[in-house]
């Protein structure tokens, strides 16, 4: 069966295979509905969910950059209540395999445990992808560039849940390793790395900011080769499970990550390119997996080799 | 040819069929491509035949409609559409369409669409200069009836804005698609009129489909629209025009 | 006449555009005489020197990635005692305009004030542009990324020259702001934002890192939108003149770091890509002073608008 | 033609007229391209017209050549060169070169100049199989004389790899460019048989000019090599072809 070899358990949920859709890039899966066979993926990851209702960055929120994007959505979404009540409910008839994630966000601790004990109760929700690592917001990245602050708020948000906690990294800092190991003591089950990078693009004739909010984070190809090396840091620091994410917009590209250690990989900004990515990808590991011979993709997980030919 | 402007077909039985007036696709060049533009950008559906073709008026602007400009015959690109609402219209009111630039685009569909279904329909359309007018010709063929050409400075059709073609009625609709300015001075006109209006707003794009909340405006009531989903054609009056 | 409107007078030096060739990117200027009228540009900026001459990295060194270029050269240079006797007289007998600055590396504090003081008698040296943010080697970003070390840094350089010092940060922290602080208040003439980001790219069939060295520093039009913003952030933090570095190809690219707060910019990967965009940058922003109805160059630094129109 | 090599005409006076067998050219496309390639690639001057144009021998490998691939009649490049050592020859002494694959592009260049200036000169040519071999009638026209084609498969010319061409002589120079692997047992062949060796070394290249060090090779005594300004042609027993 063409699922089996791409089959993985990784923190204990069955992914049939290793591509996701990354936050924010895919909404809450229903608007990809009928262009993405979103059932048959490994999964997505939500939009952010809040604990209230977020409106939101001024516009412009999107501009193109050389080889990528800036976005600044501002975390825009519908809360906690909406998210439960509208947009669950519709994931948990739709997504029968593939594996959902919620991504999460909040201004405190308090925040963020609330959000994950608000759904916790929930069917339909496989675990959580905390979100640490937003640019886009004052304090996006506030838990993720502090050891301590991260410590404290993984080991909070692990005691309201025992469902898989993958922790999503900022870029932003001079060794993610310190940070990968931060959250597996804390108790995370796995790392999704890498979220965007701060980045500002200016309209010379105006000399104004062409992002409303004036920065934002920057996605897409032209972060490739950052998020490549910050996934394999990562794999080799910590013994937990990583989510490679950034610029992927091919086979080879996610295979990048796969080999420096990623077990899944989400794809984002390459959904806007064309929606039709992700299965591309998935058949494209599948026949990767079989041309270099390898039980299953498993096998292809971290085992990059550093010796010289 | 209008100067940096052009026509553009493309085959897609589905989108053509389909569309409706006011709706546009997303053109992208997919995933295979290193250069910009990376992100689809959207046009309006322009015109569609029941060969299952569709038209586009593009203006040359930046690296995505450079990119459009080179294309060259049987070339594939992406295609994602139609999206978005459509101008709505019927046969109890006259409408008047105020067209600026390169806004000009969902009116040659809709004229043509709304005269067939026996809709009483004007178009106004307005440009800078007379090098950049688009083909009257053309326009009345696809259209099937003339335009009302306004330039600023007189080179072609009527000297003056698209605006000072527009009578005071409040038995009109009127829908309008063109600059930001453009837009707001319609808004001002109707509202002082007590007329409806209609609008195609412009938005940077991401998804096009409503997930990535790239493409809001702002709302009447404060909230942000998706131009993509909600939109592109939005009534004025749930929009706030106070900035 | 044609200088006038673009000169400026930075760091004590007077800069008759504003453009200099990046380290790394130019060697010691004498490579590429015949390609570039290097007297008529701001300056360049050498290859890193250090104290004793260094081999470099395995190969490959080289490789590009989407929008960008990875290398890993790892400091490679002919170190003081050479730099001084082979390569310091060409530039001294050429560039007579062009402002020389020496980029500087060590591994110990020793080093860094080591190099400084045996090139302070020196002529032909205009400045030094500290190197605290290679990603190559071992160490490289120590200096960059640790805020007590990088004030003892730049206070024990200090005290070793009077000439202009200016410190060459990392892209690679949360907050550029607090290494930029640190580095005005332990003295520094200016800052040089940005260097490159670490990153690797795999090759998938031979499952081996395709640099030598495994990972290296992505540079190129992929990271201009970060290092506008970087440029910005620290222009709005210190008083200090800013060198803006990173993706710059274009007139455009290049005004957008201006506006951001930096007086001069840097050109690096774009020069392999065409040597004459150093020439063709510097007419460009003086017909965009002259078109913006600007007195001058100095006008346009830093002013950009952060209001709606 | 071969399958995916073609050979590629450019109109380059300076260069053309500068050029010497086994120096290089960096094709770009410049600060306004969008798209991979960002940086140049090296190519070897396949051969020069006193028109003031040279030929290059092209294999479509990745991004770069995809580009060259797409080049149309017209369509202006960045070119810098020529670049590098050339091969170093005489008439005093016979000269074999030894190709493979698309290392042929020097020795159609070398051959033809080597011919007229009175050298003896002959040309071993292998490729993997037989749909790759560049045209033999053009490599004739090209150098004046023949190629001895060796294909691995024996679809073409004699079947095996190109070394077993070779015959001991301590009295020839031997030029060889091709891949790797090939360029070792070249030098273990020829280190054996006591006779000279040059070869052209391929490495990823930034400036191609001398500055950005991303070149470099190996040196016999443990030293690195530009490629670009000291190579591409080395003498072999200046190379560290232990690793
Ligand atoms: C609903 C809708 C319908 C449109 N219909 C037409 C049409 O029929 N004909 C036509 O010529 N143009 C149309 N446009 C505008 C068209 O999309 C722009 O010409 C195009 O975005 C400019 O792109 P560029 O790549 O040439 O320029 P770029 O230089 O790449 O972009 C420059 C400008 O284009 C806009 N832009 C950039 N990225 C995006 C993005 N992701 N999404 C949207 N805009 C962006 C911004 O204004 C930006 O400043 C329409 C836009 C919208 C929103
Ligand atoms: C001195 C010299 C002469 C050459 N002459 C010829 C020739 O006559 N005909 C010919 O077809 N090819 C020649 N090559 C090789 C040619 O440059 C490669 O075909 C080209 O680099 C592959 O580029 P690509 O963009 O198609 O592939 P890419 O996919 O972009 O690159 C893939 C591979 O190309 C090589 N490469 C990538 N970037 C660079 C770089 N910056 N510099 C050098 N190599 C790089 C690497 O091997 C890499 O793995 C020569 C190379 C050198 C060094
Ligand atoms: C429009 C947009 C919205 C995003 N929103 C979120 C978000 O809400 N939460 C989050 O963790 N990451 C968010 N991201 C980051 C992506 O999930 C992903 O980490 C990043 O885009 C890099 O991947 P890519 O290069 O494949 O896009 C967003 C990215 C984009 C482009
Ligand atoms: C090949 C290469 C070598 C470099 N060597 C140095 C160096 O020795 N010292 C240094 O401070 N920066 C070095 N850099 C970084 C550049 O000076 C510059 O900061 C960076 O490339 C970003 O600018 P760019 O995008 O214009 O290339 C090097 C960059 C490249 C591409
Ligand atoms: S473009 Fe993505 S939500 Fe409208
Ligand atoms: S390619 Fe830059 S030194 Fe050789």
């Amino acid at each position: 069966m063409a699922d089996s070899i791409l089959a993985q358990t990784i923190f204990g949920l069955t992914f049939q295979g290793p591509v996701l859709l990354a936050s924010g890039t895919c909404g809450y899966g229903q608007e990809y509905a009928d262009l993405i066979p979103l059932d048959e993926l490994g999964g997505l990851v939500t939009k952010a969910v809040s604990l209230e209702p977020r409106p939101g960055n001024p516009t412009h929120r999107i501009a193109e950059t050389p080889g990528g994007m800036i976005n600044s959505i501002g975390l825009a979404n519908v809360g906690l209540a909406r998210f439960r009540a509208e947009k669950l409910p519709w994931l948990r008839d739709h997504l029968r395999r593939a594996q959902v994630l919620v991504n999460v966000v909040g201004d405190s601790m308090d925040d963020f445990a609330a959000v994950v004990s608000g759904l916790d109760e929930e069917d339909g929700v496989a675990g959580y992808e905390i979100n640490v690592s937003c640019p886009n917001v004052e304090g996006g990245t506030l838990y993720g560039t502090d050891e301590q602050a991260l410590s404290e708020l993984v080991a909070r948000i692990r005691r309201e849940t025992e469902r898989p906690l993958i922790i999503k990294l900022t870029p932003n800092v001079p060794d993610i390793c310190l940070y990968a190991r931060v959250c597996e003591d804390a108790g995370a089950d796995g790392l999704s790395t890498i979220n965007t990078f701060p980045g500002m693009l200016i309209d010379v004739e105006r000399r104004r900011p062409v992002i409303g909010n004036a920065s934002g984070g920057v996605s897409g190809p032209s972060i490739l080769p950052m998020g490549v090396y910050l996934t394999w840091k990562a794999a080799g620091a910590v013994s937990v499970p990583i989510i490679g994410i950034g610029g992927i917009k091919s086979t080879a590209d996610a295979l990048q990550y796969i080999l420096a250690g990623a077990s899944l990989i989400q794809i984002g900004t390459a959904l806007f390119v064309d929606p039709a990515v992700a299965a591309d990808v998935t058949r494209g590991i599948e026949e990767f997996v079989r041309r270099q011979a390898e039980p299953d993709l498993a096998a292809l997980v971290g085992s990059l080799q550093m010796t010289s030919a | 040819m209008a100067e940096e402007t052009w026509w553009l077909e493309l085959d897609s039985p589905e989108i053509a069929q389909a569309s409706q007036p006011g709706q546009f696709v997303m053109i992208g060049f997919g995933c295979g491509n290193t250069g910009a533009p990376l992100l689809p950008r959207p046009f309006s559906v322009g015109w569609r035949s029941d060969a299952g073709r569709i038209g586009l008026l593009v203006r040359e602007f930046g690296s995505g409609t450079t990119r459009l400009s080179r294309l060259h015959r049987g070339e594939e690109v992406l295609l994602l559409g139609p999206l978005g609402q459509p101008f709505r219209f019927g046969v109890e009111q006259p409408v008047i369409c105020v067209a600026g630039g390169v806004g000009l685009a969902p009116f040659l569909f809709l004229v043509g669409e709304a005269r067939r279904a026996g809709v009483d329909v004007s178009l106004l359309y307005g440009e800078r200069d007379a090098r950049r007018v688009f083909d009257p010709a053309m326009i009345e063929s696809l259209c099937g009836t003339e335009a009302e050409i306004w330039t600023e400075d007189g080179g072609a059709g009527r000297a003056g804005r698209v605006l000072e073609g527009l009578t005071p009625d409040p038995g009109v609709a009127v829908l309008g698609c063109g600059p930001t300015a453009m837009l707001h001075a319609l808004f001002q006109f109707t509202r002082t009129h007590g007329m409806q209006l209609q609008v195609s707003v412009e938005e940077h794009m991401g998804c096009g489909v409503g997930t990535c909340q790239g493409c809001v405006v702002r709302g009447a009531d404060g909230s942000w629209r998706k131009s993509c989903t909600e939109g592109p054609v939005f009534d004025a009056a749930d929009l706030d025009w106070t900035r």
